[in-house]
Order: C-alpha cells, then structure tokens, then sequence
C-alpha cells in the first residue's frame, strides 16, 4: 500500500496553509463552544438523529449555505485572478482547481442540497403529510450528501484538488495525464453524494404518490409539488447514470480499467456521452424546483391563482421528457455528424416552447392582479426578464451551427450563469425568505432583504453581462489568464468589479439572517404573509412536528385560500383529534454517512485493503437496518390540543 | 430611495469609463468573419439575433407593463384580483408563436450544418489542400502529407483556396478553433475529425485549442497566416529546402508536456504515426504530469515505453473495428 | 402502521401501510436499476469491439457453460415465485425451504460465474486489458455484485422469518426480495442475449 | 390480488417457467441453428429476450397488482422507454459521424 505521509497535507502554499489553520481553529472553536454550552446532547438527539423533515430540511440548506459561501469564494478568486491581464495570484494548476471545485460545489454541494432541503421542508406540508415516506431513509440522504461534501472539501487541503473541470472529461481526467489523486475525489465524493440523491428522489415519488390529503387528487396539487414530483422522477432516471460513470472513472483511476483512456481501446468520446446524459437533466433537475417556487410566490403576493395551472403541468413534464433527449448539445464539436446535431439542435429548441408557456403564465399570473413588492416577489420578478437572457441564448447554443463559435467561450459561461443564478438561485433566495417565517416564526427583514437584492442584482448583471461580449472577443473558457494585447482586459475588469458587489449582496444576505434572528417580530400567525393560498400556511407558526393536527380535506388547487374563504373549514373540531403516529429518531444515518466518508476517503488515497475493510462498516449499517423494528410513537391527543389552542385562539377553534 | 439612484449612478458610471476610456478592447472576431464558413455562422447568428430580439422585446415589454399597471399602490388595497383558471385560446397561441420561431430557427440551423460539411460553394473546382492537425499538450502540430513539410504552432495556407483540415490528438480532447475562419471542432486521440476552412482574406488569424486541458491549457494558441499562392508556393519550397529532418526521438521529446516556440520540418511525423490511427503508439508520459499532493499509482503500458520500443509496427489486435 | 387493522382479502405484505410504500419505492428504485444497467449496457455495446490486444468475445466465450448458468438462474427465478406463493398461502416452512433452494441455485449461478472469470483472466482477458474485456467484466461484475448481495439479503430476511413468522412488515420483505431476484433474471436475460449469443453469431 | 388463487397448484408459475425455458432454447436455436444473416438473428433473439422480460415482469413480478399498479406500471415502462434511449442514442451518437477512428 505504500504510505507517503509527507504527501497527504498539501504544503508550501499560503493560501492553503491559511485554509488549513482555519479548518482546525474552526473545528476547535465548534467542539469547544459545544461543549462548554453543553450543547452536544441537544445537537445530536434534536438535529443530527432528526428524522423530522423540517428539521433534515434545515441541516440541508445551513450546508447549502456554507458550500455557496466555499464556492463564492472560489468564485470571487478567479474574478481576482482575470481581473488584470497576466496576473499571478493564481497560477495555472490552482485556477484549474479553483473552477472545478466552484462547478461541481455549486451545483451539487450548493444548488441540490438548497433545492432538497426546501423541497425537505415545504413538500410535505403541502400535500398535508406528516413527514416523507421514508424518514429515516430521508436522514440517511442528507447524511450521504453531507459526507460526500465533506469528502470532495477535503481535498482542497489534503491530497489534492481535482483540477479537470466540473464536466471532468476523458482522457485528462484519467491517470494518464492526472496521476495525482485529485480527480479520484470528484469520482468517489460525487458517487457517495449521488448515491443520496437517488433516494432523496425516491423517496419524494412515494411520498407523493401516495402521501397527499384527502382529495389532493395530482391536478390539484401545488405547483411546487408538482415540480418536485417531475424532478424527483428525472433524478431516479439520470443518477443511475451518473452512478454509472463515476463508477466506470473510479475503475480507471484506480484499478486500471480502459473505459475512456486513450491506451487499449479506450473511448473518451463515451465519457462525454455518459456525463451529459445525467449532465444535461441535471441542470433541469436543479431548475424545476425553482419553477415551482416561484409559481408558489408569484401567485401569492399578485393574490390570484396561478394563471394556466393545466398547461404549467404539462409544461414541466414536457420539459422532463425533453430534458432525456438533447444531452448531446454539449458536444456539437465532437464531430458526431450533421445528421445527429441537427436531431439534437431539434430537441433542444423544442424545450424553448413549454419554457414559454411557463413564463408568459407568470405573467398572466401577475397581470390584473395586486402585486406586492415583498421580498420574495422581488427575487421572483428579477427572475422573469435575466432568466430570460439566460434562456434565449440557450436556444442560440442549441443551434448546433452557430454553437461551433460559441462553444468553449465565456458566451457559454455566461449563459449558464444566466440560467443558473437567476434560474436557481434566486428561486432560492425567494424560497428562503418566503418560507423563513413558516419555519422559525419571524420574517427576514425586508428592508435589508432590498439590500440583499440591488446588490445581488446588480452585481449579477455586471459580473456575467460582458462575459458574452468576451466570449464572442474569442476568450475561451477556463482561461487563467489573459494577454495585454489580447485587448480582452476592459470587459474582465467590468466583470471584476461586478464580482465585489455580488459578495456584497451575499453579506448583506448573512447580516439579514442575523439581525432578524435577533430583532426582527416574531410570530406565530399561521399565514404571516396574509395572501397565502397552499397547505403549508394552514398549520401554526412555527410547524408542529406533527405537521397538521387533523389532516385537512382539499377540495381544490389553492387549498388554504379555500379554507379562508369558508372560515369554518379552517376551524379545528377538538373531536377529530386523534394520536398521530411518528417516526422516532436514529442514529444509523449518522453512522452511515460516516461510514461512507471514511470507506470513500481510503479509496481515494488508493488505499485499497483498508477501503475493502471499511466497507464492512457499510454492509454492518445495513444489516443493522434491516432487523430494525422501530415502530415510532405516538403523540398523544392532550399534547395536540394544548399545542393547538396556544395559537389558534378562539376563532380557529371549534368549540364542541 | 436616493442611495439607490447614486449606487445606480456609480455603476453607469465605471461602465462608462470603461467602454469609453479608449483602451482597445478587442474585436468581435465571431462578428469579422474572413472566410465563407465562418460567414455562414454569422448569417445564422444574425438570423437568430433577429428572432431573439423580437422575443426579448416582446416578453420584457409585457413584463414590465404588467408588474407596472397592476403594482399594489394604497389606493388599490381593495382590489380583489379576479381568480382566473386560464384561457385556452391565449395559452394555444403563446404556444404556437414559439413553436413557429423554433421551426424558423431550425431549417437554417439544419442547411449550414450539412453545408459546413463540405467545401464552401464556389471553391468545388479546386483541389483541398490537406493538412493534418495534431493537438498534443501544449501545442499544435500541422502535417502537409503532400508537400512533406511539418510545422509546430503555426500554420501558412493559401488564400481563396478550400483547406481539409484532418484533426487528430496526441492525447487529451482538444479543440480546433480558428474563429475568422470557421467554428471549432474537437481533435481526439485515434480518430480523426475534419474541417474545411478557406480564407478569402490575406491575412495573419487567431487560432487556439479551446478545450480546456490541463496547466498548459491557456498558452496553447497558433497562428494561421493566409498567403497568396505564390508566397505559399515559396515558403513550402523554402521550408523544404532548409528546415531540418523531424527523428521519432525529437518527436517523441516534443510530445511531452511543454510549450513549444514556432518550429519547422521538412518530413512529417506521419511517416512513424499517425495519431489518428486506431493502433497508434500512445506516447504517453504520465510520470511528467504530477503536481503538488498525493501521488496515487498509474498504470503504464509496455507498448508506451518508447526508448525500449523501436519495432512498433507488428503491434497488432484482434477483433474487427468494421463497428466504426 | 398507521391502521392495525387487518384486511385479510389482500396479501400480507400490502396490510401494513409501511409494507405498501416499502413495496412501491422498490419499484421506483428497480426503475433506476433499469437505468443502471441500460448505462453499463450502452457501454458495452460502445464498447465490444474496442479489443486491442486482447482476446475478442469469441475467442473467450465458452456457451456451454453460459447456458449452464441461464438455466440455473431462470430456475432460481421460478423458485423464487414459489417462494412468494408459499408465503400467500401462509406455509413459513415452505417459504424458508423454497427460499433456501433458491439460494442454492443462485450459489451454483455465482460458482461458475467465478469459474468463467479465472478461465477469462487465465485466456489473457483481464480487466486491464482492454475496453472490451474491461467493459464485458464490468457488466457482468456488476450482475455478479447484486446476485451475491441478493444472497446475503435474503439470509438477513430467513433469520427475521424464523424469529417473527410470517408479519406484514416480513412479508412485504419477502416480497421485494422476490422483486429483486427476477428482475435480475431479467438483467442476465439480456446479458445472455446481447453479450454472449448476440458475441458468438 | 386475492390470495385464493394461491392456495392450489402455482400453474402461472410453472407455466412461465416453461415458457422462459422455451424462449431460452429458441434463443439458442434460432442463433446457431438457423443460419440466418446475423442482423436478422439479432433482431429475433432481441424480440425474444424482451418476450421473456415481460413474462418475467408480469407473471413472477407481481408488477399489475396492489393499489399502485398503475404508477408501478407507469414508473416501469417509463423506465424502460429511457433505457432504450440510453442504448440506442448512445450507440448511435458514439458510432456516427466518425469517417476514421
Ligand atoms: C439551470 C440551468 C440551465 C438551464 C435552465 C438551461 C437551459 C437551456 N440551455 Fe443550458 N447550460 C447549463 C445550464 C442550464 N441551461 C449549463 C450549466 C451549461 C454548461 C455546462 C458546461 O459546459 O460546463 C449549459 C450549456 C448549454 C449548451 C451547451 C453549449 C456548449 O457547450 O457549447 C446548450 C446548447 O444547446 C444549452 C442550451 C440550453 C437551452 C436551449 C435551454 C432552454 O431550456 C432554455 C429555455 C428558455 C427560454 C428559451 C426562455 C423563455 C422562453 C420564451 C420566452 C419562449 C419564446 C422563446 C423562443 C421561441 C426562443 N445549454
Ligand atoms: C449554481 C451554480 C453556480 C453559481 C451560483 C455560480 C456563481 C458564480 N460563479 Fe460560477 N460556475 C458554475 C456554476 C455556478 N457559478 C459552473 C458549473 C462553472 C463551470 C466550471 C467549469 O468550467 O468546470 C462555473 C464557472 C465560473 C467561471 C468560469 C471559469 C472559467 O471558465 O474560466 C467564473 C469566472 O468568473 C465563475 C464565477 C462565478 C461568480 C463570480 C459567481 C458568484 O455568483 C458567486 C457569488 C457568491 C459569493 C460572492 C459568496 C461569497 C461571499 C463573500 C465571500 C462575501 C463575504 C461574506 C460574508 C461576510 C458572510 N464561475
Ligand atoms: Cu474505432 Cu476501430
Ligand atoms: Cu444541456
């Protein structure tokens, strides 16, 4: 096995070493606070064994923070970097790690754990279940997801960094020209991590299936349902993929296999293939949550129903149909023939037309309604003309002639970010302060929210706008640095300071989630924004941990906004109050998830023997699982009346 | 309300200083085209940049009537926004308008692909020059098989005449792209890919491997400079005459990760291999692509060695390849 | 869980309400090994005649033997119905004996299985030695992995038997152990197929 | 679905397991015995596998009962229909459009 201790720390560079000595005073401070409130017990019993929903949903989206704030960082270095022509602050090797770790952080560390985290925390209580199908299953995912994070940050500090870009393409990627380990944390972190979305997914198609109120029929589920619901179908079929690639990579990397190598038959090409079919429903999967956020918000605040349910519907699963079917457009230039990129370029544009009818209902949404300026709407209308950008000059890659100047070039990279961060994560930001109060009993301060949002906005717009300038100048991608004649420097310098006002924003987003912690009103009014319309503003402020006292019966799409209308509908008869059954809390999931990280961790230092053993503790979780009879328990009826009546008051409440 | 305007104010501000402070900012070389395929990527791009800017025009007109005409103000607090389901007529339209702009993006889209395929109109009667483009780590190498003459990192051709790039690589996924002349395309180890590209302008383009591979990925540029036939016909003749002989041992050094200055052959490196073959020799040198952290294991093939391995040529595989 | 009540029209694994999500995110989940081996399937026929000094499928192919192993798993596979139509029919000690001689077959299956990978490594068809053979192993492996985890699960789930009988929340296991072993006498269907006939023709 | 079917002889059973032996040996014959051009065989024992996945699917997998066959069913052939779209594109994308390789 062959040991290099003196290898394992990654040494000799400041940047690093800094990280490093943050790493461990940060730990340090962690385990001393901890133990010095005497928090551990609370911790472990009240948050990391929790199969509460809410609470999973919680631990995903504080590391959906953290991983943001990691992969902004990474951002804003290489907006340093290229900020002057032939500047040293990054070299080639660290900006080529720099972009990979930022791409594959930010969509799979940032984007999927927020999206599964909202989906975790919003899904349930509007389709009126008391959790998922699978509790503990869905702890073990966040677990999964959480160590294959914590596995893929690692490597910034010991062993090594993949440096093959997010997309990790064949041959670079494979031991004939990366030798160094790096890349094996992108396969086996991604795979521990993937492994967690696959379930994730299955478990919300149960839940949806066969979890919603009574008389939820699908047609009057809401729209966020429902784009979990398609999106949790695309995972289940795109991850396997994925799972399949990445297997196939780690046994090139490490056991000498020739999938992709360029010796003994290896095919790069197949590489390419494999990535972009999870790769492209990938970038839905992470989009069509975001669609149904801001079909939640935009119906909310311009108080009418969401215009063209029928057709939203029929859009997202035409849209997940299509999103099977067009992978090739990443690799028009492959040579893969006129014939073949002209049926790709079809399929692709053709996702412009469902995407459309999706907008223009947003409008007609908003269009004779009453639109309230709140923060979440603010997030929601930015969203409608720069996503727009995004999307048409997605149509203009998808035109397989013209994506042979466009390919490869920063028009790219700012088209994708055009999708991406209006697409996705505003939808989050929207999301985040709209559901703050339904979780934690008190709003995001709005006036720091507008902050917040000039900030961001404008940053946005100034650091990615002249991308596309850039990209037809003729800069390429993933490009360290750039020449003075180039004559590239006055749009990467705009760009640059674009960058420092997107930081901005993403501080005043931390200093908001202080200062309301700490000042902002609290309340326990059940629907604080006043116009909410689904479920999940039926039940009290904060969310019970049994969701709803009595599971209401729907009787349309805008559920709640039913029950306001006839308030006795809302009203809570003391008699139909039965003991809820619950799931109760386990440690395995915690066990599992360090299991994985520490069997994945050996593997990626090829350390074969001892990754083989650790496996062991893997199968011993499961077989530990499986003579599991864990029944739950039940909470009893005198516990619910008295949560009830505390926020109910008499006008909510049935007298017998 | 005030802050917000200055803020606005700084940021139009530096815009303009930027685009207006005289630095030279470079070209849109995708909106110069100097030759006939890249010009019919423009006429698509134009054609796209019409229909896209209808659509944008129109959406964000609607968007900003709306969120205008229908904002909460105080004095509409007792509005109640009628509930409405839909409309079947309006959503069949806002379908079919797209649709229609789909199909009028497409037939186009289709027409320049099959006709990027093949020697621009108009230049049918000539005979391509051939030159093979190979891609290693960090440089470009160009073969012309008929004139027997190689060059590293740039590329003469002639003007007004068709050029058949055939395009292969010596290791990692490249990408080919001049864009004056034409859209990129990929070289690949062991399989070959084609480009027709003619110039119609003297002149010196930008060239580069636009597909990211690995430290000495930025640096990996070339230049192609387009000559009238007679000052190619010369240079061809020049480089037959002084340049020096290419050995596999030089080339063999050459293809290890480096950045190479502007060299020139008169032999080809085709003459040991051919890249693009599927029973190449790899020439592969992983030991020379380590870099800083833990160094993991490779795994090295005999036929790789290539001190120890002169005889090459009766490597051979079974199985049949007709699946290609 | 959630009802006690026991409704004795329907099987015993589909009374519980756990037994019936149980049963159902197993079917998602069989949907994404469909996927799963789609993928390696696509790979393989990318793939399979990319030899380059190796050995091709014919040369190595024995179909004798392979056809040993589809009849042992297509037998397993109807051993395993009739483990299912035992437990409905209420009969432990007829389910735990089919179980058993399920497992036996699905052992012979893995015994030759392993056999016919020593007889590759020994023709010079190692998993290093070229796409084929790394793409053919990495298929077949793959099969392999989830016959032997199928084994040890269905272990797990004989102990639960003797312990508990037959309960709702045993059954739907017994069930979706079931699931779990055709559909994997549906992957080797195609294995047989495509791989090894669809090799040697 | 109702468990009385269960208390007699498996015939369902027995008579899938005979027809996938049947389908095996037909298989088999139709390959090596037939001597016909290798597509068409291709295509016969291709139908034939999918014969005996569907027999597999619906007689020993109980896929069409429980209160959720239809998502079941759904969820299946949805599955399936994306598996051949993963073969079939990716063979197809990988083999087309290279002249020499
Ligand atoms: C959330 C993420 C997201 C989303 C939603 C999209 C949406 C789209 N993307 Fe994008 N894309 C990415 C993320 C995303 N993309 C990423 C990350 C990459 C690069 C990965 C990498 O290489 O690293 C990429 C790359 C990428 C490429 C590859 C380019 C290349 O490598 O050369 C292409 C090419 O076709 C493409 C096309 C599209 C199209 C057609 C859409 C469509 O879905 C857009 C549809 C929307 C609209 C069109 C707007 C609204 C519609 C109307 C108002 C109706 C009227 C409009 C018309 C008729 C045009 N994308
Ligand atoms: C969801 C996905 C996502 C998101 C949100 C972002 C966000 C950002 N990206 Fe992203 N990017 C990708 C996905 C994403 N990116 C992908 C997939 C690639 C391709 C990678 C590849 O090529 O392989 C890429 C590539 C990429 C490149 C191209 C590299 C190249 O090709 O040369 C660049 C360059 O500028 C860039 C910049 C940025 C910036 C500045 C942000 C900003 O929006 C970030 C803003 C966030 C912050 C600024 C947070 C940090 C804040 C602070 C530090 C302030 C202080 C805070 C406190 C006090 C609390 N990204
Ligand atoms: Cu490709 Cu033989
Ligand atoms: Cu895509």
């Amino acid at each position: 096995m062959d040991i290099k201790w003196d290898k394992i720390l990654i040494t000799g560079d400041p940047l690093i070493l800094g990280s490093q000595i943050a790493i461990v005073l940060t730990m340090v401070g962690i385990v001393v606070g901890l133990t010095y409130f005497k928090k551990w017990k609370y911790l472990w019993s009240e948050w990391l064994t929790s199969v509460d929903h809410k609470r999973i949903g919680i631990m995903y989206i504080i590391m959906g923070v953290l991983m943001f704030f990691r992969g902004g960082v990474d951002g804003l270095m290489m907006k340093a970097q290229t900020a002057v022509p032939e500047n040293t602050f990054l070299d080639a090797q660290h900006y080529n790690e720099v972009f990979t770790t930022h791409g594959v952080i930010m969509i799979l560390f940032m984007a999927m754990p927020m999206l599964i985290g909202i989906i975790n925390i919003a899904m349930p209580l509007q389709i009126g279940a008391r959790d998922v199908a699978f509790p503990q299953l869905n702890l073990l995912s966040f677990w999964l997801t959480f160590a294959g994070a914590m596995l893929f940050n690692l490597s910034f500090v010991v062993g090594g960094s993949p440096d093959a870009g997010w997309t990790s393409y064949f041959p670079l990627a494979g031991k004939e020209f990366t030798p160094g380990i790096g890349n094996n944390f992108y396969m086996v972190a991604l795979q521990i991590a993937g492994i967690g979305t696959l379930m994730s997914g299955i478990n919300f198609i149960v839940t949806i299936m066969k979890m919603r109120a009574p008389g939820m029929k699908l047609m009057r589920m809401p729209m966020f349902s429902w784009t979990t619901l398609i999106t949790s179908l695309i995972i289940v079929i795109a991850f396997p993929i994925f799972t399949v690639a990445l297997l196939l990579g780690t046994m090139d990397r490490i056991f000498g296999t020739h999938f992709f190598t360029v010796a003994d038959g290896g095919l790069d090409m197949l590489w390419a293939n494999l990535f972009w079919l999870w790769g492209h429903p990938e970038v839905y999967i992470v989009i069509l949550p975001a669609f149904g956020i801001y079909s939640e918000v935009v119906a909310t605040f311009s108080k009418k129903r969401l215009y063209g349910y029928t057709s939203m519907v029929m859009a997202i699963v035409v849209i997940s149909a299509l999103s099977m079917l067009v992978w090739v457009h990443h690799f028009y230039t492959m040579g893969v023939g006129p014939a073949v990129n002209s049926v790709f370029s079809i399929t692709t544009m053709a996702i412009a037309v469902p995407t459309g009818i999706k907008m223009f209902n947003w409008l007609f949404t908003m269009r004779k309604g009453r639109i309230e300026f709140t923060a979440p709407m603010m997030w929601t209308l930015a969203f409608i003309p720069t996503f727009l950008i995004g999307g048409v000059t997605g149509v203009m890659l998808g035109m397989a002639a013209a994506d042979f100047q466009y390919h490869n070039t920063l028009f790219l990279v700012a088209h994708f970010h055009y999708t991406l961060i209006p697409g996705v994560v505003y939808a989050v930001f929207a999301a985040l302060y709209y559901w703050w109060p339904k979780v934690f009993g008190f709003k995001l301060n709005e006036r720091i929210g507008k902050w917040h949002f000039w900030l961001f906005n404008i940053g946005f717009n100034l650091t990615f706008f002249p991308m596309f300038f850039l990209g037809l100048q003729g800069a390429a991608r993933r490009m360290y640095t750039y020449s003075e004649e180039s004559g590239l420097w006055p749009l990467y310098a705009l760009s640059a300071v674009g960058a420092i006002f997107l930081a901005a924003g993403f501080a005043a987003l931390c200093y908001n989630i202080y200062w309301s912690i700490r000042y902002e009103k609290r309340t326990t009014e059940n629907d604080p924004w006043g116009t909410a319309r689904t479920l999940e503003w039926a039940t009290a402020t904060p969310v019970p941990h049994y969701n709803f006292a009595v599971v209401p019966e729907v009787t349309d799409v805008d559920a709640y906004w039913e029950m306001k209308k006839n308030k006795d509908n809302f009203a809570l008869d003391p008699n139909k109050i039965k003991p809820i059954h619950m799931p109760s809390n386990s440690g395995l999931p915690v066990y599992m998830g360090a299991a994985f990280l520490i069997a994945g961790f050996f593997l990626v230092f090829e350390w074969i023997p001892l990754a083989a053993i650790s496996a062991f503790l893997i199968f011993a979780g499961m077989i530990k699982r499986s003579f599991e009879y864990d029944d739950g328990y039940y909470v009893p009826v005198e516990e619910i009346i008295e949560k009830e009546r505390t926020w109910r008051g008499d006008s909510k409440w049935k007298a017998k | 309300m005030k802050k917000r305007k200055s803020l606005l104010l700084s940021v139009v501000s530096v815009m303009l200083v930027f685009l207006l402070s005289g630095c030279e900012m470079a070209e849109l070389v995708v909106f110069n085209p100097k030759g006939p395929q890249a010009e019919k990527i423009l006429d698509l791009i134009n054609w796209s940049l019409v229909w896209i800017g209808l659509i944008m025009v129109v959406v964000i007109a609607l968007f900003v009537y709306i969120v205008w005409k229908y904002r909460a103000r105080p004095d509409n607090a007792d509005y109640e926004p009628p509930q409405e389901k839909g409309n079947h007529l309006v959503e069949i339209i806002w379908t079919a308008i797209p649709f229609i702009i789909v199909v009028i993006l497409m037939v186009p889209t289709v027409t320049t692909l099959f006709d990027l395929e093949e020697v621009p109109a108009g230049y049918e009667d000539q005979e391509p020059l051939v030159i093979h483009a190979t891609s290693a780590d960090w440089k470009w190498i160009f073969s012309y098989p008929e004139q027997n003459i190689e060059t590293i990192n740039y590329v003469n051709i002639p003007v007004n005449r068709p050029v058949l790039f055939k395009l292969t690589s010596a290791g990692t996924m490249q990408s080919f792209w001049i864009p004056a002349l034409s859209g990129q395309k990929y070289t690949m180890a062991k399989m070959e890919t084609e480009l027709y590209i003619v110039a119609d302008h003297e002149g010196s383009y930008f060239g580069r491997n636009s597909n990211f591979n690995g430290k000495g990925f930025k640096e990996m540029e070339f230049e192609v400079l387009a000559q009238s036939p007679q000052d190619f016909d010369k240079w061809v003749k020049e480089v037959q005459e002084k340049a020096p002989k290419l050995t596999e041992e030089m080339y063999a050094e050459k293809l290890k990760p480096s950045h190479l200055g502007r060299e020139t052959f008169s032999n080809t490196h085709l003459e040991w291999v051919d890249h693009a073959d599927h029973h190449a020799k790899e020439y592969l040198n992983p030991e020379l692509y380590r870099v800083h952290g833990y160094p993991g294991k490779t795994f090295t093939d005999e036929n790789n060695d290539i001190d120890n391995d002169t005889e090459n040529s009766d490597h051979h595989h079974g199985g049949d390849h007709s699946g290609h | 869980m959630e009802s006690k009540m026991i409704n004795h029209s329907v099987p015993t694994e589909y009374q519980s309400e756990q037994g019936k999500l149980n049963i159902l995110g197993f079917w998602i989940f069989i949907a994404a090994e469909i996927i799963l081996f789609a993928t390696l399937f696509a790979v393989y026929g990318v793939l399979h005649t990319r030899t380059s000094d190796g050995p091709t499928g014919e040369e190595i192919f024995v179909i004798k033997d392979v056809v040993i192993q589809t009849m042992l798993l297509l037998t397993s596979s109807f051993t395993a119905g009739l483990v299912i139509h035992e437990m409905r029919r209420g009969n432990v000690r007829g389910l735990i004996t089919w179980l058993i001689i399920t497992l036996a077959l699905g052992g012979g299956f893995l015994y030759m299985e392993i056999n016919e990978f020593i007889h590759y490594v020994h023709a010079g068809a190692g998993i290093q030695t070229s796409a084929f053979t790394s793409s053919l192993l990495t298929l077949l492996g793959t099969h392999g992995a989830h016959v032997t985890l199928g084994i040890f699960w269905a272990i797990m789930v004989i102990i639960q038997l003797l312990q508990r009988g037959i309960t709702p929340i045993t059954a739907s296991k017994v069930h979706i152990w079931g699931i779990y072993w055709h559909f994997l006498d549906v992957v080797w269907i195609f294995i047989f197929t495509f791989v090894y006939v669809g090799g040697l023709i | 679905m109702n468990s009385k079917s269960h208390n007699s002889f498996p015939y369902t059973h027995v008579v899938g397991f005979l027809l996938s032996i049947a389908l095996t040996i037909a298989t088999l014959f139709v390959a090596f015995k037939t001597g016909l051009s290798a597509g068409i065989v291709m295509i016969i024992i291709a139908g034939l596998a999918v014969a005996q996945a569907g027999l597999q699917l619906f007689m020993f997998m109980h896929m069409t009962e429980g209160e959720d066959r239809d998502t079941k069913v759904v969820h299946t052939v949805y599955a399936v229909f994306m598996a051949v779209v993963i073969v079939v594109g990716s063979i197809w994308v990988m083999t087309a459009g290279h002249p020499i390789h």
